[in-house]
């Protein structure tokens, strides 16, 4: 039981961390990071899926007839370049707020946001 | 003999990870990350022949090749953004 | 999987763990980065060893290389402390986290036992990609093939992606072409490396292009090519400056072939339709199948290397050019 | 045969027209292209509907490969209709874009905003067409990537937090989905819904099923605002340029709903969902929540944007509380209200647009007087208020009407009772508003107010016609939405 | 023949293994940063060269051995250089190496 699993509960660990430090972090870089965190592992849990028993890598080749799922790999291929889309647009994001706030801890900019809120209902 | 050797670079990953824990400096840590990302050139190296298929060398040649690239930008950032401290980053 | 198999997915899985506990713990911003750098390593170690190389090759150039420098670009940016806050309940995220994780173990009671060959996941879709896509689309990696042919419009997708965030990072950063601050302008003369980079230099241009036309018989393709590409300009800029790197590879050209690989890409699905196929359908491409499927593959490839290799310096050159405002 | 091919196309012409739009150097061409491929995307979100308005099902394979190997595209009842409002919304809002965004977005990032709108439009148009479970995740990012940066083009500085903000919850829904179609995949070994569909009821019971459907809901929950997972959403419309909002306001939560639906009848088909998971005892509180809370946050925005989002968070609220119904009176309503929402709150952001183009804000006190000053924006605005409010004769009433005699063929009164009593909260919040144009004085030092130019009106005031259009003759909207809901019960009784 | 091939091969790969683990420990052990560096990059090229040496006596000549014999190179290219940066600007930067540390200092240091 445990050996049929333990490779997904490892996962699902490192993805909660992940999810943890992105819902928690009061730093924005930092939620980056974690959102990281949480999608790499997110792409160990398919690439899991995929891997066969005594099976390589899914190239073709003489004298091998037990192939690990190609279908995961390219899922996975896909969402991995998805998350760097991703990353590179909330860095880019952190930067301009960090322009325009002078900080980039969460509570300072929520402060900053309610500050101004007030002066526009005023 | 591969797979010893495999446990073997397993275990020296393991001890540069430590040291990039701990650091206390940040080029420790560069110098760990450094050590952790050759050895993971060897460890792709040595892994392929343990499962008998060597062919996709390719992987380790790119991981030598980003690790030279990482360190020599992470150097450079951090001439450009001498960290606060340069004894100790915590 | 074979013990030792085991034992080293296992060890890698452990380091996994407590480099993400590290990671949680930390303060120090730059830590994290270099740690997440080690994160991605040592995933990309553990899609070796669950056989998925191309995956690796791609976590590797992506997550190790180029997230760790757009990270480490922002943070130059930011600053690297991270401020004490005030105390805030953490109880709500943990919460929600325990919540999460906790249907997710939940989930996987029922899961299909890691590793088992009889698993749904390897009988119905993937038997057909395994047996029969060497010989329909004629090509040995079987993941190039599904990621080209079989599922060529995701891809089509994620190239469309990588344009979205090119988008999101030019409306967002711009590219400042004239650099004011002379103090950046001349990094410290560093003889050792401009020596080694220019040496290396052509050699990583001349990998990437084995990577990009050697990804149907092994690991690689136009993304991973891309990205080597990439990095070799990023190499440049790092070890002469930004202005040499951008009158060698200028940003409006650049702009360009972004688009222009996008369109190849899509130009190809409508040759293909125009010849009286389904869209990307690659088989009419030429007289006979297997050659159009090789033309197809060949040409949408080259479209994703393209697009990439040129948005991930767009990326790259628009993070540094902000570098020099808030030192 | 370019008939067999507009599935397809109906997506690939927008996908590739983004780098077209990029590449026209200048903005003016770069706009009037980017109209013309909207109004194109209309033209063949019409013909599809003609198409399969009788209950037939398109099928495109991509790449020639048959499902499930291959991606396959499919087009019903649901999706055309669903393709019509996202494509008609667009064929108004671009052509509208290029006044508006003159004063609120600098020029150099023109040709940028109508590349990302594209994008955004033909995300979301895949996610609608798409019969793939794992091509949803990708167009859906490519959407979600191109509304991040739309919003983040917004003056205030706001914009960008409200933008990051979006981005990490919006990216959080999409790690779940992929969670989901992940489990999913674990259990059937697919990825096509059709094919997971003829799969799923034979695994009924297994606790990955429950899992991977848990997190398909939280994740779509997240992107369509869903109560306690709403909070990006009113400072993300109120932050973004007015067009932005206008788009991504009727366009993008619209989307995400029909995802829900179609995971949850398609894909997972309603016995499961309704009667095994039983979706709708937790759909329905948190419909009522987020109606009342909503609302009652709305009375007290001081920004008209906020305000709207709030109220948006509010019709969000009726469209799930249309599904909890599970009944077919239920639902369409919910599909009815889809159309409605998009055109009412589509029409009142245009209005809004209008308003900021001349006075420069959208605060509740900067437009005292206007009424007098601008007319025609402001009579749009009334009549776009009425909608929302429901008043007979407008699309708002259609819609709210088929969800009472839902829940009264329920036998719940007290959702009836809900529905009356947040229409009366539209009254007040929307009232608010109309007195402050038309019976308060423009203060004496507010500068001189010109009539909105026509290139604003026009569109804003296609889509308050359409409301009151829709809401008189209403044929065209409930046939749809009755077909769409009829077939995605399909034979099940429940 | 092949015997021989394998006892080379398996000693080429121990003395790699053993070059990398001393290494490993001089990055752990060591109290201050230049001593670190000094144990990591002495080591780190000829542990790649035993160990790449190893699996190309294994593998024979193919192109695997080619790319390995690259990877060498590469290695020993770039990292002589990567320590070289490194050390290079952790001097610019203010870290100053203990030169001599006297034996009160490095009392004190473990007391505290």
């Amino acid at each position: 039981m445990i050996l049929d699993l333990y490779n997904y509960w490892v996962v699902i660990f490192l993805m909660m961390s992940g999810f943890y430090t992105l819902i928690a972090s009061n730093h924005l870089i930092k939620k980056i990071v974690g959102l990281n965190i949480f999608q790499s592992s997110v792409f160990m849990l398919y690439i899991s899926m995929g891997k066969v028993a005594g099976g390589t890598a899914p190239i073709a080749a003489e004298g091998i007839d037990t192939y690990s799922n190609p279908l995961p790999h390219v899922l996975i291929l896909t969402a991995i370049v998805v998350g760097i889309a991703t990353t590179s647009l909330a860095l880019a994001l952190v930067i301009r707020i960090k322009e325009s706030y002078d900080t980039v801890q969460e509570n300072e900019i929520l402060e900053l946001d309610r500050i101004s809120d007030e002066e526009t209902q005023a | 003999m591969f797979a010893v050797t495999c446990l073997a670079i397993l275990i020296v990953m393991g001890i540069a990870l430590a040291r990039a824990f701990i650091g206390p400096t940040v080029y420790d840590r560069i110098l760990a990350v450094n050590m952790f990302g050759t050895k993971t050139v060897l460890f792709i190296a040595v892994y392929g022949f343990l499962t008998e298929r060597p062919e996709f060398m390719d992987i380790a040649l790119v991981y030598a090749l980003i690790n030279f690239v990482g360190v020599i930008a992470v150097l450079k950032f951090v001439e450009r953004f001498p960290p606060p401290s340069a004894q100790s980053d915590e | 999987m074979s013990a030792i198999n085991l034992l080293i997915d296992i060890v890698l899985l452990t380091m996994l763990v407590f480099t993400t506990i590290a990671i949680v713990r930390s303060r120090s911003l730059f830590a994290i980065v270099m740690l997440s750098g080690i994160y991605s390593l040592l995933s990309a170690n553990i899609f070796v060893v669950l056989d998925a190389v191309d995956v690796a090759f791609t976590e590797a150039a992506v997550g190790a290389g180029i997230s760790t420098v757009l990270m480490l670009a922002t943070i130059g940016i930011t600053g690297y402390e991270q401020k004490k806050r005030r105390s805030i309940s953490r109880i709500t995220p943990l919460i929600v986290v325990f919540i999460t994780g906790a249907v997710l173990v939940y989930g996987t009671l029922d899961m299909p036992a890691f590793t088992n060959p009889s698993n749904p996941v390897h009988e119905h879709v993937a038997p057909r990609f395994i047996e029969q896509s060497p010989t329909e689309v004629g090509i040995p990696n079987m993941v190039t093939s599904v990621l080209a042919s079989y599922r060529g419009y995701d891809t089509m997708g994620e190239v469309i992606v990588v344009f979205a965030a090119l988008i999101g990072v030019l409306s967002l950063l711009g590219i400042r072409e004239k650099k004011t601050d002379p103090v950046y302008t001349e990094p410290p003369p560093r003889p050792i490396l401009q020596v080694m980079a220019k040496f290396m230099i052509p050699f990583i241009i001349l990998f990437a292009l084995y990577v990009q036309f050697h990804g149907d018989f092994g690991p690689g393709g136009g993304f991973q090519a891309g990205v080597i590409f990439s990095v070799a300009i990023i190499l440049y800029t790092l070890t002469f400056s930004q202005q040499d790197a951008m009158d060698l590879v200028p940003p409006w050209v650049l702009k360009r072939l972004a688009a222009l690989g996008v369109l190849i890409y899509g130009g190809t699905g409508v040759v293909s339709l125009l010849k009286g196929g389904n869209f990307l359908d690659y088989n009419v491409l030429a007289h006979d199948p297997i050659h159009g499927q090789h033309y197809g593959i060949l040409i949408i490839e080259f479209g994703v290397g393209l697009t990439v290799a040129c948005v991930m310096i767009l990326i790259f050159f628009a993070f540094i050019s902000r570098g020099d405002k808030n030192p | 045969m370019i008939n067999e091919h507009l599935p397809a196309l109906q997506v690939v012409v927008p996908l590739l027209a983004a780098p077209i739009c990029f590449l026209i150097l200048n903005n003016r061409l770069s706009w009037l292209f980017a109209s013309l491929v909207s109004w194109l995307c209309f033209a063949m979100a019409i013909l599809l509907v003609m198409e399969v308005k009788d209950g037939a099902v398109l099928h495109y394979e991509f790449g020639g490969w048959a499902p499930p190997w291959g991606i396959e595209y499919s087009v019903d009842v649901l999706n055309a209709y669903v393709l019509l409002i996202v494509s008609g919304i667009a064929a108004v809002v671009f052509p509208y874009s290029w006044t508006s965004i003159q004063k609120e977005i600098p020029e150099s990032h023109h040709r940028i905003y109508f590349t990302a709108m594209m994008l955004c439009l033909a995300g979301l148009l895949g996610m609608t067409i798409t019969g793939d479970a794992f091509n949803l995740f990708v167009l859906l990012e490519i959407s979600s990537l191109s509304s991040y940066t739309l919003i983040s083009l917004g003056r205030d500085r706001r914009a960008l937090t409200a933008s990051f903000q979006y981005l990490i919850m919006g990216t959080i829904g999409a790690t779940f989905i992929l969670i989901g179609v992940g489990l999913l995949y674990a259990l059937t070994g697919t990825l096509n819904m059709a094919d997971l569909a003829s799969k799923i009821p034979a695994l009924e019971g297994s606790r990955t099923l429950q899992a991977a459907f848990a997190f398909l809901v939280v994740g779509f929950g997240l992107k369509l605002a869903m109560f306690p997972l709403h909070l990006w959403l009113p400072n993300a419309y109120a932050f973004a340029p007015s067009a932005v909002s206008a788009f991504i306001g009727s366009t993008a939560t619209k989307v995400a709903i029909y995802a829900l639906l179609r995971f949850l009848y398609t894909v997972f088909g309603a016995d499961f969902s309704f009667n095994f998971m039983q979706v709708q005892w937790l759909l329905m509180p948190l419909a009522v929540a987020s109606i009342l809370f909503a609302s009652m946050v709305a009375m007290f925005q001081d920004g008209i944007k906020r305000l709207l989002a709030y109220s948006s968070v509010a019709q969000i609220g009726y469209m799930l509380l249309g599904i909890s119904l599970v009944n077919i009176t239920g639902l369409t309503g919910t599909l009815l209200h889809l159309f409605n929402h998009a055109l009412m709150k589509g029409g009142l952001f245009l209005t809004l647009g209008a308003i900021a183009y001349r006075v420069g804000d959208t605060r509740v006190k900067s437009i005292a007087g206007l009424g007098q000053a601008m007319p025609f924006t402001m009579g749009a605005f009334v009549v776009g208020a009425l909608s929302l409010i429901g008043v007979p004769l407008t699309v708002g009433f259609i819609s709210k009407w088929y969800l009472i005699l839902a829940t009264l063929e329920k036998g719940y009164w007290p959702l009836t009772v809900l529905i009356i009593i947040s229409s009366l909260m539209a009254v007040v919040y929307t009232w608010r508003i109309i007195e402050t144009a038309y019976f308060q004085e423009r203060p004496a030092n507010a500068p001189e107010v010109k009539e909105a130019p026509l290139s604003l009106l026009i569109p804003a005031w296609t889509l308050i016609a359409a409301n009151l259009y829709f809401g008189i003759n209403s044929r065209l909207s409930t046939d749809l939405a009755t077909g769409a809901a009829k077939m995605l019960f399909g034979g099940s009784l429940l | 023949m092949n015997f021989i091939i394998d006892a080379l091969s398996w000693a080429c790969l121990m003395l790699g293994c053993f070059l990398g683990i001393s290494g490993a420990i001089g990055i752990f052990r060591f109290d201050e940063f230049y001593s670190r560096a000094h144990a990591a990059s002495v080591t780190d090229t000829l542990c790649v060269l035993f160990i790449i040496s190893g699996l190309v006596l294994q593998s024979g000549f193919n192109l695997v051995t080619v790319k390995m014999i690259f990877i060498v190179v590469l290695l020993w290219l770039t990292s002589p250089v990567a320590s070289h940066a490194l050390i290079r600007s952790a001097y610019q930067t203010g870290l100053k190496p203990k030169l001599a540390i006297t034996r009160k200092e490095s009392s004190k240091r473990t007391q505290s």
